[in-house]
């Protein structure tokens, strides 16, 4: 037993924490305001407060910035390394997003501004811990603050029934993976003897053998619990119901930040703290990305709802990104890291252009909603092309910079063959990436799609009369921003490359 | 000393897109026009100026543009590519000035899409970085996919998805390849795309194969040959006639000209070894595209299948992997681009008087339009590789070139020479002898489309009268580049000592070497 | 210490929540299962930080009481407004979304 | 001026010619274009003459001039200029091709009157004269290449010169196909020869070809034959010929010039040229000596049964070219040249009588409505009978001496050559038969309408109609346009008609043995490297092959004229008589229908097979529809599992972790 008097209290980081400071302090203040009725609270101080806190926190962010330092604050629970400090970063660019994308969304209406941009905070909040978690405890506190919120934002549309549904399925499979994950981890946790990722990694090969079933158990249902997350198949299946039940800010949102932050842990738990056992690993998570891959391209092809393509298409690219995690090199983690990046951008432009549709139009998130957008309204139509360009790695675009990373990342990881299926995927890919620009931009011409008939999709969020694309001027900003972004940096790639380079160098353990 | 000139060549027509985007369509359109037709003048002046002698690059540009993944902005003119950029350049000037005088159909963006798909296929063409030629190569597929399935006839949407998918999935095969060749030749993570660079550090062989296939799956969809030719049928009869002039006369070209910019320089182990493989499916897309051209009703699928015939020679003459063969096979790229890029306008003006594209509607032409008809002869005859004709010189040096050492395919290729008489003479026959159709009204070229059409004519004939202009300026690049091929002995990886050999007449390795 | 039969009945009992999200119909069986599903992730880690000697497991497991808490709350949150909405209490029919 | 200079002017005359029809076309009037068009290719036989006598002050040994005007292709070894050589072979070919047509350009200045296509027409002529004087002054593979395709294509404009007819444009087509198989085969000749020699210019091959190959080298025999390939397609030779009757469709002055005189002895022209290459290779001489003389024998079996007047005389034209192949075959330089000249002449003025006669029919080829036009023509009938008399080899007449001085050179050879040349006199007296079968069956008997309504001073004018099918025209689709013109009316035909008759006469006294050798003198220059060059056959041998030459000409025209004059019955009873033989003849051996079933039919069979099999089951189906079909099945598959049902996603859920602990597991052990 450990005499209490020699208790320390532990070492803690503020100017390390301040983002994570700013998220929490940010939500609850935003809960806070947000109990106070009238139109202005509602409409624009709340997200007002919440837009600052976000911004305060990139702030906070760049301050931190500080390449090869890893501060560990907390005892080691959390680093906050340029790995953590890079993806809260995209988190907060995503919350900001959000924001600008629910000023006028129908759930805000439902549920009102303060819970809705309190729980994105928290949820945000979670993420940056994710981000940084050094530690089994920190892994899962992350994971659940970052899911909980989401769960109940999935089911905030309360009028609606899918929204219902996506809420619950959500839930269920959602704590089916965390408690999968949470087994993984107390099985991991008893065949190293420490909860610390760097303990971990010592204990492996010294106290534990790098054969050891009980920890190669564990090895497996972090996996699970963690591919759950990341939607990698066959842990995928909520993705596509979830994404298309629920508000879609928070689809977009989910897609972009969830993703990330599954592949922030994913990334420091496999190339950090079980780095040694890349050579067992490796492999399973190779198969799973070839089938990620497969699925998810197969699974868009035949979709009429786009919130649903984009899922599903969503799933497919977390089979891409799952090469550079496999390969457990340097050089994979930048390009996880940067196609990140490029992920967020060009989704949500095109989550944006959604948004904007469904409020109109009567066919909601069906891709009949964009006929002729082309003629009809340029703006939206361009970023939402340029969006499905990149997507399908069109060069001139972030997107073709992204995977030509990846591919190079598995090339000389000694996996050119998941480089090849990177490819293959991107070809099956253009199926419907192209079908949607065509739909925008050839006019009337008969849909094909192959298997089974078009549903009729109810209009999603509803659609008020006064919101045209001309009064969301925020939604066609965030469109037309992202996009723009994403050709820049597909042209001049040199910022986001030096940023993806100072991740590289946070896990030092990498070659 | 690094010059700007490529980079306005490339970049001019895009600029000029962009801002003729934002211009009334009246100005708009005739901003793009003479954007081209600078970049035409460009060309022409290019050369004039270009020092024949050397083997070696001219007018370089080279900066780094991703230093991160070892990516160069390297452009460079040599005798390889210095027609097929002129050709370009033509082709573009003459069907963007046809589309200049009819598009109605939101023409500011149709010629945007023209001038951004010059842009790619310039870029394609100078580029001398293998990671810049992916970029412009995929590229140039973009504003085809709008130019067909926004502008396009028929089942346009179909074919233009079709069109896309197919040489995308090339390109994405050779985005794959060219990325393994950069990582597996670079030394210790030591990333270069260079040409120049990659030509210097060979592969092994086995390693090379596979990335050869990936390669040649890019270039052969492209070209096409059969039977990677499922998207011609669809897409050429939906491509709008000025898309399709560049389309089938530039476009096809590029995939090939990366034969021989790319895989026998960098790749002569695998060129060898598959040397038999391309062999065998340019003639038999030689023979299988002449008999379906015969038996084809439409016009614009004579003259398709008639491109996968062309295009098999042009295959051809580069894998006989011989001076002579490569010489032609680049000669005839460039004829082919303008016999069918005028071919494609002349069946234009077809239909527009029979009312159909098909051949039994049309009939009878030549009496009310005998200048018409006589373009068209020349083309024709041009086409069918008559002697006088350039693309009889090129023929005949592709032929010699496959003789050398391949006799045998070489006499059955030879064969298509007779067929192209048949598929050419027939379109010319049905189209303009015989009967007048009752419901075609024979009526003469008006004068602008002459403006179009004649130009290229004279070319052609220009051409067929002194060939040595080209030959002259491309001898010394077309040697350089087919040799580490030429030397390599099958499945032993000489390759090493190849780029060592250096050209003949001891000029330096096919490096970047600039001209003052 | 041998914590053998600790973990094996830790697995058990993860294995019958498992196998209770699998073949009951009512979302509140479900939730229950879920919760033996975490519990069993906690007798694990109390088991393991006994066998090893340090608190790390047990205050690993006092957390994750708090956050099963907190889905459970969140599960019968949606079961409510799906009641109210006189929607089937029925994992089976909840099946708008698919495809 | 050099001799070179004046070659370059023999080349431009034609051109700006050409050029100036063809770009002006709308600005000559009436008959300007006829004039200036035939003033080019005066112009042309003055510059040829030029070259004569330039060649003629020079040394014998220094009679062989290349000018070069610049490099045509030259790269990696290749090597072609655009140049001319000028020697006597050459400067004949010229003077005999310019010549004549310079005559045909005067007659068609009065035939074509009133055709609407007056003025293409003498473009397309004049092209033409260039092209042959090109081929003919060629000096290398290349520029000969040039020249061989240009007839090639002049020849199929004008075949289908009344390109309203599908028969005339179909037949153009045929003609085309047929010159481009020739075409190839010259260019995997030059290829053997270049591949061996390391030349494309004739100096240069001819040079190095004794070092390169042996005598009877398996690669040069290969490229002679090629050689002869392209030949024979030219030339209309077995079995490349069956587009020769068919070309008649083209208008008759056409058929003059280039059906007859010049374009189809430019295969005879290649061999005369080549000689140093066949002389190597006697193999592939002897190839052509037996081609030559089966075409002559089966081409003047096939004139016995022909109906068509045109082709009756384009039958005969394949079966002298089949002399003169045999002639250079055998070694037999200037007698095949000689004849080439002859020929030329009678065989241009009998398409011109005929051209005159076919006028006069409004139309009508067919000799089985023709008869009597004695009286109603007798311009005509004179030169025709002229024509007819050179061409059987009555003695004195041209045709007499220059065709058997082949035979006496071929019987000379001894051996298996005497069979040729005992096939030879045959088909002599076979065509002395055929050709009076022509002059009695048009001229002589019971007249027809038409002669008697032109015996009454008025040119008859029928329906048009397709000559090849009696489809029914309009004045402007064919036969040339509403004016005819026969050669008693317009002074131009006259004029051209003339000289012709009179160089038929008269043509035979450059070789006539024993007396004169002006003509074989003439070109030795050229010849002098032959191993034949001094295997003369003896005087008396020549005499006695002339008796024997000339006698069965005499038994041919009285044959005829028994069966035709004495006896107008006779005809039908042995065509009665010998019904197979005439149905096998007047099918024309059938060749059509063979290369129908050897190439045509299965190409275009594949054709249909590429267009609905391979095109839709394998590329469209199991390349493009496999793989699509295999994505549709994957999205069936994704789409199939995502039920939507909660429980079924815990399960693949739970079965996917048990699959990845599974395979931990197994990594474990």
């Amino acid at each position: 037993m450990i005499p209490l008097a020699e208790i320390q209290p532990p070492v803690i980081d503020y100017g390390g924490l301040a983002p994570l400071f700013a998220t929490i302090g940010g939500s609850l203040v935003v809960f806070l305001v947000g109990l106070l009725g009238g139109r202005f609270v509602q409409r624009t101080l709340v997200p007002l407060l919440a837009a600052a806190a976000l911004l305060a926190a990139i702030g906070l962010t760049v301050a931190n910035w500080d390449p090869g330092d890893t501060k560990p604050i907390i005892e080691g629970a959390l680093a906050i390394d340029t790995l953590a400090l890079f993806l809260s970063m995209l988190f907060f660019v995503a919350g900001l997003a959000t924001i600008a994308l629910s000023l006028r969304a129908p759930v805000v209406r439902e549920t009102g501004s303060g819970e809705h941009l309190g729980l994105l905070l928290g949820s945000i909040s979670g993420m940056v811990i994710l981000a940084g978690a050094e530690n089994l405890v920190t892994l899962f506190v992350g994971i659940e603050l970052l899911s909980i919120p989401l769960y109940v934002l999935c089911a905030s549309e309360l009028g609606r029934a899918s929204s219902l549904e996506a809420g619950l399925k959500y839930l269920v499979v959602g704590s089916v993976g965390s408690a999968t994950l949470l087994y993984g981890l107390a099985l991991v946790y008893g065949a190293t003897g420490s909860t610390d990722f760097a303990g971990i990694a010592k204990g492996i090969g010294t106290t534990v053998g790098v054969g050891d079933p009980l920890l190669l158990t564990g090895v497996a249902l972090c996996a699970t619990g963690l591919a759950f997350k990341a939607s990698v198949a066959p842990f995928h299946q909520w993705t596509p119901d979830v994404y298309q039940g629920a508000p879609t800010p928070i689809t977009s949102f989910m897609a972009v930040a969830t993703k990330a932050a599954a592949f922030a842990i994913i990334l420091r738990l496999f190339d950090h703290a079980l780095a040694d056992v890349q050579a067992e690993w490796a492999p399973a998570l190779a198969a799973l990305a070839v089938l990620t891959i497969l699925i998810g391209n197969a699974g868009a092809i035949a979709q009429s709802s786009l919130k649903r393509m984009l899922a599903w298409s969503g799933v497919a690219q977390a089979g891409y990104l799952l090469a550079g995690v496999v390969v457990g090199t340097r050089l994979g983690l930048q390009a996880t890291a940067f196609y990140l990046a490029v992920y967020l951008l060009m989704n949500v432009a095109a989550f944006a252009v959604v948004i904007a549709r469904e409020r109109v139009s009567e066919h909601g998130d069906d891709i009949r909603s964009l006929q002729d957008l082309g003629r009809a309204s340029p703006l939206l139509a361009w970023p939402m092309t340029i969006a499905m360009l990149a997507l399908a790695g069109f060069p001139a675009t972030a997107g073709f910079i992204g995977k030509f990373y990846l591919i190079d990342a598995a090339v000389a990881g000694e996996y050119a063959w998941l480089g090849i299926m990177i490819v293959v995927g991107s070809m099956i890919s253009l199926v419907y990436y192209l079908r949607v620009i065509a739909v925008m931009w050839m006019g009337q011409f008969a849909i094909e799609l192959p298997t089974f008939p078009p549903r009729r999709v109810k209009p999603v969020s509803g659609w008020s009369p006064e919101a045209d694309a001309r009064a969301q001027p925020e939604v066609v900003a965030v469109a037309v921003l992202a996009a723009a972004a994403t050709v820049v940096l597909g042209i001049v790639p040199s910022p986001l490359f030096d940023l993806a380079r100072d991740v590289g160098s946070s896990l030092s353990a990498l070659v | 000393m690094f010059t700007i000139h490529l980079s306005i060549v490339v970049f001019l027509p895009f600029a000029a897109g962009l801002i003729a985007a934002f211009l009334p369509a009246r100005v708009g359109r005739w901003l793009v026009v003479a954007a081209t037709l600078g970049v035409l003048g460009y060309a022409i002046a290019m050369i004039a100026d270009f020092d024949g002698d050397s083997g070696g690059l001219q007018y370089v540009t080279d900066d780094a543009w991703i230093s991160e993944l070892g990516i160069r902005y390297q452009l460079g003119v040599d005798g390889l590519n210095l027609f097929l950029i002129a050709l370009t350049a033509l082709l573009w000037a003459a069907a963007t000035l046809w589309a200049a005088l009819r598009t109605e159909d939101r023409p500011r963006l149709f010629m945007f899409n023209m001038a951004f798909a010059e842009t790619a296929v310039l870029g394609a063409f100078c580029a001398q970085d293998l990671a810049l030629f992916v970029v412009f190569f995929d590229l140039m597929l973009v504003p085809f996919y709008f130019l067909i399935g926004g502008w396009g006839e028929g089942d346009r949407v179909r074919a233009t998805t079709r069109f896309t998918i197919y040489t995308l999935v090339g390109s994405l095969l050779m985005l794959a390849g060219a990325i393994a060749l950069g990582v597996l030749a670079g030394p210790g993570g030591d990333l270069s795309f260079s040409l120049a660079v990659l030509a210097e550090r060979p592969l092994e062989a086995g390693t090379q194969q596979w990335i050869f296939l990936l390669f040649a799956a890019a270039f052969l969809v492209k070209a096409p040959l059969f039977p990677l030719h499922g998207w011609v049928v669809d897409t050429y009869r939906a491509t709008p006639i000025p898309v399709l002039v560049v389309l089938s006369a530039a476009l096809s070209k590029v995939g090939v000209y990366g034969f021989l910019r790319i895989v026998l320089p960098i790749l002569p182990d695998a060129s060898q070894h598959f040397q038999d493989l391309m062999i065998i499916l340019a003639v038999v897309s030689i023979l299988y595209g002449s008999v379906l051209a015969f038996s084809q009703d439409e016009a614009r699928l004579v003259v398709a299948y008639s491109s996968i015939a062309q295009l098999g020679f042009i295959v051809l003459g580069i894998f006989s992997l011989s001076e002579l063969g490569s010489q032609g096979a680049l000669m005839q790229m460039v004829n082919h681009g303008l016999v069918v890029g005028a071919l494609f306008f002349i069946i234009a003006v077809l239909t527009a008087r029979a009312g159909s594209t098909s051949l039994a509607r049309m009939g009878g032409m030549a009496l009310r339009a005998p200048v018409l008809a006589a373009l068209f002869l020349v083309v024709a005859l041009a086409t069918l590789a008559m002697p006088g004709s350039p693309n009889f010189v090129a023929e005949i040096l592709i032929l010699f070139g496959t003789f050398e050492d391949k006799l045998v395919y070489g006499l059955v290729a030879s064969a298509g020479v007779a067929l192209a008489a048949v598929y050419m003479i027939r379109l010319f026959q049905r189209s303009m002898h015989n009967r007048t159709e009752p419901s075609a009204e024979p009526r003469e070229l008006g004068g602008l489309d002459l403006a179009v059409i004649a130009p290229l004519t004279v070319v052609i004939v220009a051409l067929g009268v002194y060939p040595q202009v080209m030959l002259d300026r491309t001898d010394e690049a077309t040697t350089s580049k087919v040799e580490a091929a030429a030397t390599a002995a099958d499945g032993s990886p000489s390759a090493a000592e190849a780029p060592q050999a250096g050209p003949p007449g001891g000029g330096a390795p096919p490096g970047v070497q600039v001209q003052p | 210490m041998d914590i053998t039969w600790f973990v094996v009945l830790s697995a058990l009992i993860f294995a019958t929540g498992a196998a209770g999200v699998l073949t009951r119909r009512s979302p509140l069986v479900v939730l229950l299962c879920l919760e033996l599903m975490l519990n069993a992730g906690n007798l694990a880690l109390l088991s393991f930080s006994r066998m090893l000697g340090n608190q790390d497991g047990q205050i690993f497991a006092l957390i994750v009481l708090v956050v099963a808490a907190c889905e459970v709350v969140i599960g019968l949150g949606i079961i409510v407004a799906m009641y109210r909405r006189r929607l089937p209490i029925d994992v089976d029919q909840m099946n708008e979304l698919r495809g | 001026m050099s001799a070179t200079g004046y070659g370059w002017l023999v080349l431009a005359f034609p051109l700006a010619g050409t050029l100036a029809l063809a770009l002006g076309w709308r600005l000559w009037p009436g008959r300007a274009a006829g004039w200036i068009g035939s003033a080019a290719i005066l112009g042309s036989f003055a510059a040829s003459l030029g070259m004569l006598f330039e060649l003629l002050d020079r040394a014998e040994d220094s009679r062989s001039l290349v000018g070069t005007a610049y490099t045509y292709a030259d790269t990696a070894g290749f090597r072609a200029d655009m140049s001319i050589l000028v020697d006597p072979l050459s400067v004949f070919m010229c003077l005999v091709v310019s010549g004549v047509s310079f005559l045909i350009h005067v007659y068609s200045v009065a035939y074509m009157t009133s055709d609407r296509g007056y003025v293409r027409f003498f473009a397309y002529l004049n092209f033409f004269v260039f092209s042959m004087l090109l081929l003919i002054l060629a000096a290398n593979f290349v520029v000969l290449l040039m020249g061989w395709a240009f007839v090639g294509a002049a020849s199929y404009l004008l075949i289908s010169f009344w390109y309203r007819r599908d028969t005339a444009t179909g037949a153009g087509i045929k003609a085309f196909v047929i010159n481009v198989i020739g075409d190839v085969g010259l260019v995997v000749g030059a290829f053997l020869l270049f591949d061996g020699t390391g030349a494309l210019d004739y100096a240069g091959v001819f040079e190095e070809a004794g070092n390169a190959f042996g005598r009877n080298d398996g690669q040069l025999v290969a490229a002679c034959v090629m050689l002869l390939v392209g030949a024979f397609a030219k030339s209309a030779q077995v079995p490349l010929h069956t587009w020769l009757p068919d070309a008649m469709e083209g208008p008759t002055p056409v058929s003059a010039l280039i059906h007859a005189a010049t374009m189809v002895t430019a295969g005879v022209y290649l061999i005369a040229r080549m000689h140093p290459l066949f002389e190597l290779a006697p193999a592939a001489a002897d190839v052509g000596a037996v081609v030559g003389t089966v075409t002559l024998l089966i081409a003047a079996t096939i004139a016995l049964a022909a109906t068509d007047l045109k082709r009756v005389i384009a039958y005969s034209t394949m079966s002298q070219i089949g002399y003169m192949v045999l002639g250079v075959s055998v070694a037999a330089y200037g007698a095949g040249l000689f004849h080439l000249m002859t020929h030329a002449f009678f065989k241009a003025l009998l398409f011109m009588g005929a051209g005159s006669v076919i006028a006069a029919m409004g139309g009508v080829q067919s000799l089985d409505k023709m008869g009597g036009f004695r009286k109603a023509m007798p311009f005509t009938f004179a030169t025709f009978t002229i024509g007819a008399l050179a061409l059987a080899g009555f003695p004195l007449m041209s045709g007499f001496f220059s065709k058997d001085e082949i035979l006496a050179f071929t019987l000379n050879r001894g051996g298996g050559y005497v069979v040729l040349a005992v096939a030879g006199y045959l088909a002599s007296g076979l065509t002395a038969f055929y050709a009076f079968r022509m002059v009695f069956r048009v001229f002589f008997g019971e007249p027809v309408p038409e002669a008697r309504e032109l015996e009454r001073g008025h040119l008859h004018h029928g329906d048009p109609a397709n000559p090849a099918t009696g489809e029914k025209e309009d004045t402007e689709v064919g036969f040339p346009g509403p004016e005819h013109h026969v050669a008693e009316q317009a002074w131009p035909m006259k004029a051209a008609m003339a000289p012709l008759a009179l160089l038929a006469i008269v043509a035979g006294t450059l070789g006539i043995p024993g007396v004169t050798d002006t003509l074989e003198h003439f070109l030795e220059p050229t010849f002098e490297d032959s191993r034949f060059l001094e295997t003369h056959p003896s005087e008396s041998s020549e005499w006695l092959g002339l008796a024997l030459g000339g006698g069965l000409a005499l038994l041919g025209i009285a044959v005829a004229a028994l069966v035709y004059l004495r006896r107008p019955g006779t005809a039908l009873q042995l065509r009665e008589r010998f019904s197979t033989v005439h149905t096998f003849l007047s099918n024309k051996w059938y060749f059509d229908e063979l290369f129908d079933a050897v190439f045509v039919r299965p190409m275009a069979a594949f054709g249909r097979f590429g267009r609905s099999i391979i095109e839709s089951v394998f590329v469209q189906g199991v390349l493009v529809g496999g793989t699509v079909g295999a994505v549709r099945v994957g999205t069936s598959l994704a789409r199939a599992i995502q039920t939507g049902e909660l429980r079924a996603y815990a399960f693949l859920l739970v079965s996917g972790l048990g699959g990845l602990v599974l395979y931990f597991l197994i990594v474990s052990v």
